[in-house]
């Protein structure tokens, strides 16, 4: 008997499928037929929690520079959203001329599905998640994959230079922080000795970012970066390259360009909490499993947080400087903490304690020692191109009025 | 007719449809967009048969990766080769030809071996054993040396492309 | 279940059409797409012979692996000595690249 | 196994369609007053000049190139880091070779400049 707190999810999938017996449907069908409700139902599930994330950004966004954000409809502006919503639901689409026409359209579609498709291996509770992969990692890795091949479907589809040129660059840049994210992903799975997501969870007696802080670092700065947001948004960096690749599009298509970036933005929270900081993991959970639902929202709302204080307060990049963080210090800080671990992981695995101090502090010295190295070798050079000269000073005359 | 066999054949149709546009386009672009649906179904194919992990990989590296180079080298290429003239080499009869004829020699082939009708056995719950493939990779009586060497072989690669692609430097 | 057959006839179709495309295509980088398919055509069948036949042993894998990055190389390779050949002479078809002709 | 990549599978065709009806109900929702001023390509007002396929610089091929060799590179050591646990300290010491020469091709390409973004 599965009590409440257990798995309310599998509690109604067991009514749902004894029901389903009793009007005389074959067993095959009824996995089946639960199985599409399972999965309809974890697929709607962030498509609407995305409403309120648009809605907790805005407003703490604003707070952060000093703003309310949205502060009309609603309580504390709460409706906002759905106003949005309801207002971009029925835009016009303008398609542009010699667009082409599959591609443009499959490209924002592409771009939400490839972020959802990765909360169908995150594990919510112990029991409460879509699928137990056990490659979990790699599927996570392709789902990336796909997000490019949607940006390079809207850079080509909508024939506009500078949706080809956003798309363009936002596909360097995403292939670039894939590389250091690959790498630092490779430490949980030495680590755990294994691919599949729950199982990483399962194994994380010690949150990894206390074995790892160097690879879950990494992990934070690319995977920001793969979401494309601030201060990675080069994308769409409107005053070089309109909009990005999203420039001619319109109406709900747009939308969900925004949607999927959103939703991305949240999912890596996720992934972060659930790879770095335990998932589940907590106290209690053994009694109450459905704690362990509560205690990953806490820590993936945690790292929500820092993702969207890292947006307010840091300016945008520019592109060369991205392109040299990325390949001259991550990739070759990932490359060195993927050695250290593999050193000294194995030989110490026999004492947990002496292990992770022994790690922490290694990955520790490693950032100082790499970070020293990089502001020496690389001081921030600055071309002059010009004798600077004062902007706004005010002239006499306006002294004299004044 | 079992509800995988119907799967399989809807992926294999997909896959094969959209390599022979691939190979028969006259657009170079559309033709690296319907290559990657044919790499994205092949990894379908691969997940029919149990083998996930090559599944997600076929995924990250064909998709992600190989078919992200094609299309810059499309997008690089761009001028020389309009979509207006011939995209096909006079002799594609001939191509035609040969490569019916190797399909029909290795169907005849294949039937006429005696393992054809092989069904599988089922894999133990625990999926295909990653941890295994790691181990015969680093084992000094399984493949370390073409390990090592396969990480030799992509550096060099790396090192020809950087020297050959590179802007020269005179301009 | 789905008998070895199929998929052995699935990965000869896969590799005729890619041949196909090596023979026929007039542009280089098309030549290098239909060699891509044939790779996978390889792989298939390599997956198929590990799962239905040998599936306690890893080797069919470690194949796939290697067939892998030799695809990776030989379209880094491929693609740079292609960028290389359009800078010097304007062109990606395959026919016209005859410098060493002399 | 195959049970869970039917759920993949079906997931993935449902996170296609969630997006794909929508935008469907929305486009029926919609007006529809095509103007050709409206559907021109989008250039901050001015006129389109040229075609829109303008000619890339080769960085962005080098950078997808270094990318894809670092990609390849993990499906060798994804394997490798899975049986990191049960690995004799030889075998270890293979991986961490592997991962020296990925080192070593970084530090080539940083040294030919290739790492540069103009």
């Amino acid at each position: 008997m599965t009590l409440w707190y257990e798995d309310p999810i599998k509690l109604i999938a067991n009514w749902l499928f004894g029901l389903m017996l009793g009007w005389g449907m074959p067993v095959d069908t009824a996995n089946f037929v639960l199985t599409l409700l399972g999965a309809a139902f974890l697929g709607v599930v962030p498509l609407l929690f995305c409403i309120f994330l648009i809605w907790y950004e805005r407003k703490l966004l604003g707070r952060i520079q000093d703003r309310f954000g949205p502060n009309r409809v609603g309580p504390w502006g709460i409706f906002q959203p759905f106003a949005d919503m309801l207002k971009i639901f029925i835009k016009e689409f303008i398609t542009p001329q010699g667009a082409d026409v599959v591609p443009y359209n499959l490209a924002p579609i592409l771009s939400v599905a490839s972020v959802l498709l990765i909360w169908a291996v995150v594990p919510f509770s112990m029991t409460m998640m879509g699928v137990n992969l056990n490659v979990g990692l790699s599927f996570i890795i392709g789902c990336g994959g796909l997000g490019l091949l949607a940006i390079i479907l809207a850079g080509y589809g909508s024939n506009n230079k500078y949706a080809l040129l956003g798309g363009m660059r936002a596909v360097a840049q995403l292939i670039s922080y894939e590389v250091p994210m690959v790498m630092s992903l490779l430490v949980p799975v030495m680590l755990s000795g294994s691919l599949g997501v729950n199982d990483i969870v399962q194994k994380q007696t010690v949150p990894y970012i206390i074995l790892a802080p160097v690879a879950a670092l990494i992990f934070f700065i690319t995977s920001v970066a793969e979401s494309g947001r601030a201060p990675f948004d080069l994308v769409e960096a409107e005053s070089e390259i309109v909009a990005g690749f999203n420039t001619e599009y319109s109406g709900l298509k747009f939308g969900f360009f925004f949607v999927a970036e959103f939703l991305h933005a949240f999912t890596i929270s996720l992934l972060f909490s659930t790879l770095f900081l335990g998932g589940w993991r907590g106290p209690f959970t053994d009694q109450v499993p459905l704690l362990g639902f509560v205690y990953l929202v806490v820590k993936t709302f945690i790292v929500y947080f820092l993702v969207i204080l890292f947006r307010g307060s840091l300016p945008r990049f520019r592109i060369d400087q991205m392109m040299d963080l990325n390949w001259k210090l991550l990739t070759p800080l990932s490359l060195v903490t993927l050695l250290i671990t593999a050193l000294l992981a194995n030989p110490l695995s026999g004492m947990p304690l002496l292990q992770a101090v022994a790690l922490f502090l290694v990955n520790l010295a490693a950032l100082v020692v790499l970070m020293s190295w990089a502001e020496r070798k690389m001081p921030r050079k600055r071309k002059i191109v010009a004798k600077t000269r004062p902007l706004a000073t005010p002239n006499q005359q306006d002294q004299l009025s004044a | 007719m079992s509800g995988l066999q119907i799967a399989f054949l809807l992926i294999g149709a997909i896959t094969l449809f959209a390599a022979v546009i691939t190979v028969s386009s006259r657009k170079i672009m559309h033709a690296a967009l319907w290559l990657i649906l044919a790499l994205g179904a092949v990894a379908a194919v691969f997940a029919t048969l149990e083998a996930g992990f090559f599944a997600a990989i076929q995924i990250a590296i064909y998709v992600g990766a190989i078919a992200i180079l094609i299309i810059f080298a499309v997008m690089l290429t761009r001028r020389a080769m309009e979509d207006s003239g011939p995209q096909l080499n006079s002799t594609w009869p001939a191509a035609l030809v040969i490569s019916a004829g190797v399909l029909t020699g290795l169907v005849i082939l294949l039937s006429s071996w005696g393992g054809f009708e092989t069904r599988s056995m089922a894999l133990p719950p625990t999926g295909e054993n990653i941890a295994a493939l790691g181990t015969a990779l680093v084992d000094m009586n399984g493949y370390v040396v073409p390990f090592e060497v396969a990480s030799l072989l992509l550096i060099a690669a790396l090192v020809g492309a950087i020297f050959v692609a590179s802007e020269p430097k005179g301009k | 279940m789905i008998p070895l057959s199929w998929y052995l006839i699935f990965a000869a179709c896969l590799f005729c059409v890619g041949l196909y495309g090596v023979m026929a295509r007039k542009n280089a980088i098309a030549i290098l797409m239909g060699v891509e398919l044939m790779l996978n055509a390889v792989n298939v069948n390599l997956l198929a012979f590990w799962r239905y036949l040998w599936f306690t042993k890893v080797d069919g894998q470690v194949f796939v692996a290697i067939v892998l990055v030799a695809a990776a190389a030989e379209a880094v390779v491929g693609l740079a000595l292609i960028i290389s050949a359009y800078r010097r002479r304007n062109t990606v078809a395959a026919e016209e690249m005859d410098m060493l002709k002399g | 196994m195959l049970n869970d990549w039917l759920y993949v599978g079906v997931f993935f065709v449902i996170a296609m369609l969630l997006p794909g009806v929508a935008i469907a109900i929305a486009g029926l929702l919609s007006p529809k007053k095509p103007d050709p001023a409206k559907s021109s390509t989008y250039e901050c007002g001015i006129e389109t000049v040229g075609p829109s396929w303008v000619q890339f610089k080769a960085q962005y091929y080098i950078f997808t190139l270094i990318f894809l060799v670092f990609d390849v590179e993990t499906v060798l050591l994804f394997p490798w880091a899975v049986a990191y646990n049960q690995l004799p300290f030889f075998a270890i010491l293979e991986g961490i070779v592997f991962v020296l020469i990925l080192l070593g091709g970084l530090v080539y390409a940083w040294r030919k400049r290739a790492l540069e973004w103009i």
